[in-house]
């Protein structure tokens, strides 16, 4: 079990995810932050909680999808809403936007819209450390879509093949946009269609960060006992439409859960009630809220006030 | 039977869909999101409702076999769609498309035919970005064996539609997001031609040479120039492979002026090959260099302000010919240009 | 048990490719058959004993090993050696050459010198014989390298998901050009790594013709029992060099076996110690060989006579 | 110390590849086939005696994702060079490289830099056919944010490696299987800098632009042709990007005649950009439009004889600059042109 502490932290982390992401729901109909954004509500238990577990600067890589893992690595707000409002003070000077959110100085190498195209550079970037001779742990995340693409099979194999530090993480949230695994898979399950690799395998309710976080420990150690890359699957609700800030249950392609099912489902109101159950005061975690809360209303409105990139940005960065 | 009707682009590309399913049952229609309920932005629906989930079905994320998948059928006698949503995906594809694609009529000997049309929508606006806005009309048309298709108007998303599944060769069919919305009439009889461009606008001053969005941004321009008695030439290319040189090249040189306004990055792109063409079908005849427009030599960035900058547009088509004729440049203050955000934002 | 007429018109298949390939290694040397050779000297019996088993005009696929694949198909040593010798009387009219070579109208469709390219193909053809609504099995073969490559498991899923009628043969030689099964395999085998997926799964011993037939034959069963894709794994031992007409036991990347054991992976040996076994005179097979030794010495000889393609074939046949 | 020798294209890429791995440790070289006993043609030979392997070591078949590999090793600090025995191959790996590592840097805002090079072997002869022949320098150039190489010379192959190794951009390096065996004096301390194109003969009746073989065809037509009086100007662009508009523009204006001789198929090649900057560059100057040369609009296919007219050649060359200049044709009869045969055969 995490210590009270510790789980007040990860409660503090979840929590300025959550915060951003609500902000920008808020904030999006105003058409000022004009990038695509793929929300994170609910899934944010598996970035915070796996990053949590990752010595500062491990070196991680994402998706569109990265919100929570931006914040989880970075804690930085501030680049955050500059970047999505397109800004020059934008880790990406807003030429990034939403999708290709990456903060190399702090591990996020990088991030992108294409399905399953960090998951190799990823497997390159443990290459690297296997080179130098270190064992740290490259971290990549993807959706379970991603292992429908070819270049996840071969990711899978090469690093297995090589033994090298690599931990895979599959957020699972069943769905593809809007098409259902049973869809799209013609393997019984993620873990299995993985079995054979030569790779340790864990799986999770990625719901749930104490469980998050414990899986990924245990990973971690199998993976430093025997070196070899890592799998693991985490399954998650995605409360909201594939991109955009709305809920989509009105679609048609899925059913709303019940309230009680969708308290479940929910990481944070999971983290609180765990916490409000240890005995933690419900005082304690609004003061955690109104903070994060803070931090996140200042990012927000300071980046609409920060400048553009000016044009001769547009040819910049692309070669040395 | 009246069969005139004004239409949006995304319903002239869905009835091209429908006429061809209905006439041929080994038309099918498949691909990443082709039968959810946003169905391609709208350009393939009712077709599940229509003709059942085995001719219009959604898959796995698997660009490469997918396109494999549909080579395959097609040499087996069907005519498959397939559609992505970003041109950009095509890139995960391109082994199928320049390793077998373009050479498997060529390898049997001509025993096997390959009526395949891939359709795929260019990305543009509200933070697309580098990975969801590329054309690539020119990678494709390099490889010979494909035909490669950018309709603009309504007429022609149908009219070429049709003909590209017709077609017995794998053709690459790219639809840019923004003409989706655009209106216009089409007549259901009017058959197009692959390899036929068309003079959208008569002028004499100058040939505006346009593929995809360009023929909008170069008709605003063309309006604007005419107040000031510039009348231009607008040329749509319609089909990159196969061109057609002659149309092109005979309005250069009556204008003997040229601006190629390719929706694409100018280097090494189709923007060159027209340059090149016209350069020789011209020659002596051009009273300036032909001009290149297309996309600034860079990755799409996210932020607007760059990503207006990024794209040419109806303006930088005016400076172009303000240039070409030595005319002193537009007042362009009052005038109004596209944006994007009075059709749609946010996510879609 | 094949009954001997079975086993002696499959020994007359094996003899034929057997045969055309050792022309192929007389004749490589005088520099007119300018196409790459890849030989199956030792997988004859795969290609053989799987399309025996296939009922005549199956819609086949392969690769540039595809030599025996093309004889199976067709017997056909005249068109075999025009399109060696590069000639216009080749199926492809000599634009094929030795790694193109295919006959649509026998419904070998397509081979091709890109690895794994043909194996979505025969997938495409199988929905196509199910959109048209027969159970006609399409089959594809594959060395064990193409199973590296993210097109394989791309098109092993779609066919799964959709319980599609193709047959996957993956011709298992334990190498790739010179490298070894262990320097690029990250799983324990690739039955293991299949068996997740929804297909039949079945292996065999690719030096026996017997087993190749049996396995077959076993693998139609289920898959008309119940519709779904099947795999069949076989290995075999590559004789030659990966393309040319040599040995290459000398190159120092692998041993040579012993004289028993060279015999025990020759498959046309081996069937013909069974057939001799089961009391069939040594003389009907050499009336076999003999016959199948006029046929290919007839063909090759033909081939050097005919016309290459005038120059107007150089653009033909690109676009319809 | 005396560091000129005579030595081969391909022992000069080995020397290039020796001399980065003593010099930089983070220097490493990786692909299919690279430490097999055939070392790409003999290549990469020496390397994992020298240096390991952990620094030369062969993969899974997996473009794909091997590509991304490089990428994710070059943005960790490594130095990749990643193998490719056929340039066709690379066409598995478009989506890395024209989706990601073409726009990472742009996208990290500059953070990120990728010090990365694709080595691939353009094939040719012997059957190598539809799917072992292609280029296709001008489709990678096409994409911001790449470099591309395209050497001639052993001296090239040298100094143009070791510099695309250096260079902190990915840099895709294209090497002619039939210059492997061409010799050359190599000074190992003669720095090489991408972006510069190089006049390989002068003259002053014609200005022929060519890339990799095509220079060792233009030298034999050159050959030719001066016999007679005719001395053309042969500039190697050896760098596709960036491009050296300069050399070329300025030898044209010179000349005022120009053949561009492309290793690639003509239309939206690499040579129509050659074309298009030409025609910009010496308008009113050329005194005939540019002529392109490339391959034939077809795959390639296996045959010898259909190979051969495929191919533009030394005799291609004379005639195009025959034509130019108005001139009767040259008895070719007793010429002896390259033959591959005499280099090698069979199986490669
Ligand atoms: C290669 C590729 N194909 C298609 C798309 C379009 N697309 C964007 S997100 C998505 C679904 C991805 O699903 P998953 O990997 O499960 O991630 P999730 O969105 O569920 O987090 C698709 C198909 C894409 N971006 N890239
Ligand atoms: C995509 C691709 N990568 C690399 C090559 C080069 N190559 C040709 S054959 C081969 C080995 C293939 O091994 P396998 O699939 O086991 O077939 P085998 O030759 O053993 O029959 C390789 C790497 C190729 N032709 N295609
Ligand atoms: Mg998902
Ligand atoms: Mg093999």
């Amino acid at each position: 079990m995490l210590d009270k502490k510790e789980a007040l932290s990860l409660y503090q982390k979840l929590v300025l995810v959550r915060l951003a992401e609500e902000t920008i729901r808020e904030e999006y109909f105003k058409d000022e932050m004009k990038t695509p954004v793929h929300l994170g509500i609910g899934a944010e238990a598996i970035s915070v909680g796996v990053c949590h577990c990752l010595p500062s600067g491990t070196k991680t890589f994402g998706t569109y999808r990265n919100h929570a893992l931006y914040l989880a690595v970075t804690g930085d707000t501030d680049g955050f809403f500059a970047e999505l409002y397109g800004r020059l003070s934008g880790p990406g000077k807003g030429k990034a936007g939403s999708m290709h959110l990456c903060a190399p100085e702090h591990g996020l190498m990088a991030t992108s819209a294409v399905v399953g195209t960090t998951i190799p550079l990823a497997v390159g970037a443990a290459l690297a450390n296997a080179y130098r001779k270190t064992s740290d742990v490259v971290t990549v995340f993807f959706g379970d879509g991603a292992v429908e693409e070819g270049a996840f099979w071969e990711s899978l194999n090469f690093a297995s093949l090589k033994r090298l530090p690599v931990l895979f993480v599959c957020e699972d949230n069943g769905l593809a946009i809007h098409a259902h695994a049973r869809e799209r898979r013609g393997f019984r399950s993620i873990p299995d269609a993985v079995r054979a690799f030569e790779c340790h395998l864990g799986a999770g309710d990625g719901s749930d960060i104490v469980d998050v976080v414990q899986s990924t420990r245990a990973m971690l150690g199998q993976m430093s006992q025997e070196p070899k890359p890592g799998f693991l699957h985490f399954t998650y609700f995605r409360f909201l439409e594939h991109v955009g800030p709305r809920e989509d249950f009105d679609a048609g392609y899925r059913e709303k859960p019940s309230p009680q099912e969708l308290e479940r489902l929910d990481p944070v109101r999971r983290l609180e009630r765990e916490l409000l159950r240890r005995g933690v005061a419900p005082s304690a975690l609004e003061t955690i809220r109104a903070e994060a809360s803070a931090k996140v209303r200042r990012g927000a409105e300071e980046a609409q006030k920060a400048p553009f990139a000016p044009p001769a940005e547009l040819t910049t960065d692309v070669w040395t | 039977m009246d069969v005139k009707s004004l239409m949006t682009f995304r319903e002239a590309l869905n009835l091209a869909l429908v006429r061809e399913m209905e006439e041929d049952p080994s038309v099918f229609v498949f691909g990443l999101d082709v039968a959810d309920h946003k169905r391609i932005f709208g350009s393939t629906q009712n077709l599940v409702e229509k003709f059942g989930t085995e001719r219009c079905f959604g898959t796995p994320l698997s660009e490469d076999a997918m396109t494999g998948v549909a080579l395959g059928a097609a040499i087996s006698g069907l005519r498959p769609v397939h559609v992505h949503i970003r041109a950009d995906f095509l890139l995960l594809a391109m082994n199928q498309i320049g390793n077998m694609m373009s050479n498997l009529r060529y390898m049997s000997g001509g025993k096997l035919t390959i009526p395949l049309v891939l359709r795929a929508v260019i990305g543009r606006g509200w933070g697309q970005s580098a990975q969801h806005s590329k054309s690539l009309h020119g990678i494709f048309a390099h490889f010979p064996g494909l035909k490669v298709v950018v309709p603009t108007t309504p007429q022609d998303a149908y009219g070429l539609l049709r003909a590209s599944i017709r077609d017995d060769n794998p053709v690459i069919f790219l639809e840019h997001r923004w003409l989706y919305d655009i209106s216009g009439e089409v007549d259901e009889n009017e058959a197009a031609a692959l390899g036929q461009a068309a003079v959208r606008r008569e002028g004499d001053a100058v040939t505006l040479v346009c593929t995809s969005w360009m023929n909008v941004e170069a008709l605003k321009a063309a309006e604007i120039l005419s107040r000031r008695g510039v009348e231009v030439e607008i040329v749509d290319v319609r089909t990159v492979t196969p061109l057609d040189e002659e149309t092109i090249v005979s309005s250069v040189n009556r204008t003997r002026h040229c601006v190629v306004a390719d929706y694409d990055w100018i280097f090494c792109g189709f923007g060159a090959e027209l340059a090149a063409v016209i350069g020789q079908g011209c020659f002596g005849r051009l009273k300036r260099p032909v001009e290149r427009l297309g996309f600034a030599p860079a990755p799409c960035p996210t932020t607007r302000p760059l990503e207006n900058l990024f794209y040419p547009s109806a303006p930088t088509i005016i400076r172009a010919v303000e240039k070409l004729l030595g005319l002193a440049e537009t007042d362009l203050r009052g005038e109004s240009f596209y944006s994007y955000e009075q059709r749609f934002k946010g996510p879609f």
